[in-house]
């Protein structure tokens, strides 16, 4: 078998075993765990085995299922962009920092729209940080300015260019119907429409965000779930290395 | 029943400061209103409708007047001079109120009394509404059997109130106590309610009175189908708590969350507006006698649950002071707390017990709200459930009144179907598995988890000295309570506060201030 | 939509959404987290949601995902054979079997082959039952022999036929490669070779056994998790006056 | 430590009526020998290999004797016989015993002392081999930190010996202590011990010295890689239960599943020989040091483990009795029991501490097993481990120290790679969570638990005295443990047991009877 291509592990090397668990709106009976059966079939679940079949509302069916899927698929051919800077240690950025820039470098940030989860944005950004690791402030390097929950755009870029910020960073939990992506994006456009979107490092975060997508939205990177500082950091490093911007 | 040690002389000392810290601001309320207060006695006498935009009636008429300069009377003292130039009914009066011809000067030349007079039989038929409601309410709970605590309260939030009423039932079926609607994402910042049934929902359902109408149908029919008392919950909180105060009591609903500071603190709603809000709303619901739920549980959410432990129980008495100004008793106050310790540190179901057993203790008489697990929760379902039945079991064993089911799915979406059905199977077997745990154990004296509960009521008395010291306004400024920092002025809704006129009137207010 | 079309609900119909879990022989990366959103969008799930990736072995990945299933079955077109006997109540068993035969029925029955399981058919068969569900021998009109556990076809066979046993009674829990088939199939082939396997009742049972499979099997019934004593008494009798087994 | 009341005259009078109970078959035992106990012999002296047909040598030579009516001298007579008369090795000397020319009567006119000169290198150097390994072993294990309890165990059981070895990694990756491989279903059956590495089993592996050998490796190898010592344990049980014993020692197995009893009750097999066979495993295990593993948690996935909690108390007893005659020390006494009650049963979860607790004090110096829920699992794999976590409280509450992990999937198939990472995430978790609970909790002197422990250890001590009063042989047929019934004839491989003659000698076993 070619070792690129990945079926589903059980214990057993091409078992194939994959779990599902559904509800189907039928109350339990001998008809329903085959419809089950057969449901599981449709997915690709080769001699699928209806665990459970429970009533879990009335006229409603939950079940576990196991089978084998016969499905695979080639990992040679996924090619996602992935955040590929080298990750720095505290001491090498606050020395790049020092060398390249010779200043602090400024860092505005919010939870933007009508989200108001900061714990996320405070985990990269305030001195205390989250699980042990320290934001951006407990570096000598940065000059943090983090502006909390339900940041509109507008005021965000404001406050940004007031300070001239090298780098806005913004965080995006909420998902609900693409909220998240419609105000990021709106965001870019504003930037774009005032002419500076090239001058500042954009940075989009948040448990459902991932690179891929941050650059789709015109972002220069994306940051999900367990992102640490020192990540965010060398990142904003390089990048501002890359645009060359100048001691102020 | 395994205990904390509790300094009681301690506890006292927490609740006289928080008296006077409620005390405080109590002043300022009283001598302010706000257009949500407002709005909501217009509702109270029975003004209903939207313009052809859409705005509630309730909206238009209070901001007309409020830009005209004119509600520091109150919108009452506007009712009483509609009905006196000649308006035949509340609805005709908010009519003209909203887009009839202004008031002259000289139509508001009547005294507070008059106000009263005039509005007397539409204030009687307010209270009227609001006591109907709850003796019906009282009524048929009192038909089917007790439960016995934790009750299981869980939340739906299809988007569309149809399917909302479904899960309800569903949820009953399952063994739910409670069913919470909860709300879109950003109605808090509303400041007005939308109106009728909400199909097509934004991460929850609106809160409406038809929704409210539609979730209470089917609790009733659930009810009876499962000879359960199934309860109804919402939020009355964020710019329009206490018209929805109102909603909650005419339309029979058990419990709101409501809370003296948490649209402060997580909703950037202006302080001022906040105070006045919660105030009056709480008048309602104490009439209504509905069991508020406080917020709390989320400050653990926000900042670390060991460190700031404390902040709970201080803010605890704080919104137990701010309830009795508004005629609260106690057996009304759910309390809010958590269980939200990083599970990954050792011994942590021992501070979470600690900190459970406190607050039961330090307010014995009060139904406790419980909170599950939220913010270290991950997408690894399975694992997530088995931290919902630690949570379960810190439930049961220190016998807290309402609790929140954890969801094995909170990091990844609104539960469905099947993630409430199982989360209510797992919570019913560690109830009943461990049912009298709390009875047959005893904590060590002088072991880890006593030591834990001193700490925490020592440190929460030493944080209300300091908010007592540097006021209210001052303390949520320096971040005492989630980190948050908030001025006085700041914050969404300040332009709807205004300072009451000399000769204000709110003949509602007056009444539900007087009791029965 | 068609109401007999059954799709997966989550929470609103149609919304189609399912859970899988499974695993892949890849590390956790960006790559792997996109390989398994396509391994569940082979599967049929559309807009999956890859809600963790955890590595579960050195080089192996464990995922959890949520998708909205493309899938239905339809469930008007299902069609499995269901014991259908009308359970009795302990009365109405103990006097049919009075009125109908006139004396006590023989019942015989036995885990088979290597199988060890006894807890299910003690739970049919003994006084005690099973979860307060009494057994056969609790009723007045069955005279109940349990051979036990590991119990070889012939040695039942021969037990039954020496009891004149009215029903035999085989349970198998065991069912690592299909097992408890062959060794189901190969007590009625013996049955049939010595000739007296329509004078007997025969019924299957076990946490894997269906009906479907039991008849297949050759079988007069089959029954699986959580039966009922009441329900496997009355399919005997019934079965017993359809066969019309004579007043011995 | 929460601890729960024990009468230690109780304790007292149980272990007296278990050492009466023992001693009666003790004596049946030592007049005894069974086809099992010879082949053991063989292959320790160091004979291998197995026939055209796949029979082992030990079976072919042993079997050969045993037909002919002269196995009753002890195979070690006839191998000396065969080294006397010229064979040169004990390899060859086995050959000949298999397939060569059979011996002579005259040859067999040796005495008891020249069997054992004869023998002496031989039976020294099995000795030793069983010596060096336990030395290595023990090294072994001293160099990595030392785990604290309860140790996490789970199994493995693919079918195929190299992906044991696979799984056995990934377990220790996710945190496992122990691991076992098990057993194909019907092995305990077969009276011989197939030889080489198995890549096609049955629902299991089968335990042959080769397997042994590869799990060992990848054992070593993960405590390497993982700086964590990795535990490996196999089946010594069943109709071969000394042969693997044996093959443990050498292959330098740290845990055996062996029991008195379990074969008897759960196998069918021959009291007599179950008996015979136990004591000869036994000998080699307590020279080797291996921890034994008993079986009673079987009892209660058999009978109901509210009504039966106290069997297993009773045999725990009598399996202690029969380990101390075959000079197995208290801290290799992996005493059996489980969390097997109802969970519907209401407060079942302070029966199941009730019990954990009240073994664990009566054997407090005995590294208990301790059984995850089974028989009352579902294939509703999320509840399941709820179950399993609650399970899991129990076992680090009461300090068991050698806890099976549950597996969500236990109503399904043999656990997958991920069922065994996440039963290990959570125990983990729970572990963690609760380090100190056991050290912070007492249970109240009179209450439920307490009552439960005085009451299980009553009627653990009644029912010893019935078995001592009709013996074991009569009560175990009259379904004392596990309501099975069983008779002293029947059963299977009592055609393998055999009296001893009076000049029987057996080398190795008499070392292994003196001791160091
Ligand atoms: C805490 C919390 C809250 C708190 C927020 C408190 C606060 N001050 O933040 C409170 C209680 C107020 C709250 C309220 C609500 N919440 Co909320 N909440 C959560 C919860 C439990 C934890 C989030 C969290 O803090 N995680 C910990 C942090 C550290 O992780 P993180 O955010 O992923 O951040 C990391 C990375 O993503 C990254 N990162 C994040 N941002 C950024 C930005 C940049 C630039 C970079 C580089 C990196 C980065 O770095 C961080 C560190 O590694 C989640 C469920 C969960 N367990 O995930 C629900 C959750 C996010 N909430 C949810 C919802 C729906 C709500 C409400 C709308 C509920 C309601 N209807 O009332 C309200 C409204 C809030 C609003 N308008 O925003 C949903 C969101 C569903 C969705 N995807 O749309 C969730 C998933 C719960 C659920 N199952 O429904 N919530
Ligand atoms: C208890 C148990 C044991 C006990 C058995 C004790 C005993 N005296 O029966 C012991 C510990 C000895 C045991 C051993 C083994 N077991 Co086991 N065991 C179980 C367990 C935990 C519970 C089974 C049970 O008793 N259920 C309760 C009864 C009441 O339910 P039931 O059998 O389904 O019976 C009901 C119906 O099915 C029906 N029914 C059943 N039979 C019949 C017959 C008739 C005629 C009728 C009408 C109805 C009927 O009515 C009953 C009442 O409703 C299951 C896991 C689980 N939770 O299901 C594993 C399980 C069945 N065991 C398993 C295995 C692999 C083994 C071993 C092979 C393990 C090993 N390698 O060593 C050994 C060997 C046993 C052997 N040779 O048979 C696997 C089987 C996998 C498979 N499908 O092939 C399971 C699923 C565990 C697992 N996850 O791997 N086991
Ligand atoms: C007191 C209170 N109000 C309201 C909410 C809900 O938030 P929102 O205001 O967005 O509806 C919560 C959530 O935890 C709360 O505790
Ligand atoms: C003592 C003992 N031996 C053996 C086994 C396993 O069974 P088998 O003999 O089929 O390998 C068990 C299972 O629980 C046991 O407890």
């Amino acid at each position: 078998m070619d070792s690129s291509v990945l079926r589903a592990y059980g214990d057993r090397q091409g078992d194939g075993m994959v779990q599902m668990s559904f509800v189907l709106q039928v109350a339990p009976s001998a008809r329903a765990r085959e419809a089950a059966k057969r449901f599981a079939e449709k997915h690709g679940l080769k001699e699928p085995l209806v665990a459970t079949m429970e009533e879990c509302a009335k006229g409603y069916s939950y079940f576990v299922v196991y089978g084998h899927s016969v499905h695979s698929v080639d990992f040679s051919e996924i090619d996602v962009p992935e955040v590929r800077t080298e990750s720095l240690s505290r001491t090498e950025i606050e020395e790049r920092i020092k060398s390249q820039f010779g200043r602090k470098l400024v860092v505005v940030g919010a939870c933007t729209g009508s989200d108001a989860h900061t714990v996320g944005i405070d985990a990269i950004l305030n001195y205390k940080g989250y699980a042990g690791d320290k934001g951006l402030e407990s570096y000598k390097g940065f000059d943090v300015y983090n502006l909390g929950a339900q940041v509109e755009n507008e005021q965000l870029a404001a406050r940004a260019r007031a300070l001239k910020a090298d780098a806005i960073l913004v965080s995006q939990v909420i998902t609900q119907r693409n909220c998240h992506k419609e105000n990021a994006q709106a965001l870019i456009d504003f930037l774009r429409a005032e002419g500076w979107r090239k001058d500042v490092v954009l940075l989009l975060g948040g448990p459902r965000i991932d690179h891929k997508l941050a650059l789709e939205l015109g972002f220069d990177a994306g940051f999900g779930t367990g992102t640490k500082v020192a990540d965010v950091a060398s990142f904003i490093l390089e990048r501002l290395e890359q645009i060359g911007v100048p001691h102020k | 029943m395994a205990s904390v040690p509790v300094d009681l002389g301690q506890v006292e000392q927490c609740r006289k400061i928080a008296s006077d810290i409620a005390d405080d601001v109590q002043k300022y309320i009283d001598r302010h209103t706000s257009v949500g207060v407002e709005r909501t006695m217009l509702r109270a006498f029975g003004a209903e409708g939207v313009d052809d935009q859409g705005v509630p009636i309730a909206n238009v008429a209070v901001d007309r007047y409020h830009r005209a300069g004119l509600l520091s009377r109150g919108i009452s003292t506007l009712v009483a001079a509609e009905l006196l130039s000649g308006a035949t009914t509340i609805q005709d009066a908010a009519e003209r109120l909203a887009f009839g011809v202004a008031l002259e000067e000289s139509a508001l030349k009547i005294t507070p009394e008059q106000v009263r007079a005039t509005l007397k039989p539409h204030t009687d038929a307010a209270i009227a509404r609001i006591d109907a409601a709850r003796i019906q309410r009282q009524a048929t709970k009192a038909s089917y059997p007790p439960v016995s605590n934790p009750l299981k309260y869980v939340i739906v939030a299809t988007g569309n109130i149809y399917d909302d009423a479904l899960q309800t039932k569903a949820a009953a079926f399952a063994g739910a106590d409670i069913v919470a609607v909860i709300r879109a994402t950003a109605q808090s910042l509303l400041d007005y309610v939308p109106q009728g049934a909400t199909t097509e929902g934004y991460g929850g359902t609106f809160a409406t009175q038809e929704n409210f109408k539609i979730i209470r149908r089917a609790a009733d029919e659930a009810s009876v189908e499962f000879g359960r008392y199934i309860h109804q919950t919402n939020y009355s909180s964020g710019l329009c708590m206490s018209e929805i105060a109102w909603m909650g009591a005419v339309e029979r609903l058990d419990m709101l969350l409501n809370d003296a500071m948490y649209g402060i603190l997580f909703r950037d709603i202006n302080m001022c507006r906040n105070f006045i809000d919660q105030y009056v709303s709480r008048r309602i619901i104490a009439r209504a006698k509905i069991v508020i739920n406080t917020g709390e549980d989320n400050y653990l959410t926000t900042s670390d649950a060991v460190e700031k432990a404390h902040t709970v129980l201080s803010s605890q008495f704080i919104n137990e002071a701010f309830a009795h100004r508004a005629g609260l008793t106690d057996d009304l106050l759910g309390l809010g707390h958590a269980y939200e310790i990083d599970p990954k540190l050792e011994d942590s179901f021992l501070l979470e017990i600690a900190q459970a057993q406190l607050i039961r203790q330090i307010f014995a008489s009060h139904p406790i709200k419980w909170m599950p697990p939220t913010k270290h929760k991950t997408g690894d379902i399975f694992h997530s459930h088995v931290h919902d039945a630690m949570f379960n079991l810190v439930g049961i064993t220190t016998n807290q009144s309402i609790e929140l089911l954890g969801m094995f799915s909170e990091a990844i979406h609104n539960p469905m179907l099947v993630d409430r059905y199982l989360s209510l199977k797992a919570t019913r077997y560690v109830f009943s598995t461990c049912k009298h745990l709390g009875d047959e154990i005893e904590f060590k004296p002088d072991g880890r988890i006593a030591k834990r509960a001193v700490q925490v009521l020592d440190e929460a008395l030493t944080l209300l000295r300091e908010v007592e010291r540097d006021s209210i306004w001052e303390s949520i400024g320096n971040g005492a309570f989630a980190d948050v920092k908030r001025t006085r002025t700041g914050g969404r809704g300040f332009a709807g506060v205004l300072e009451r006129a000399h000769d204000y009137a709110n003949p509602i207010l007056e009444v539900l201030e007087r009791g029965a």
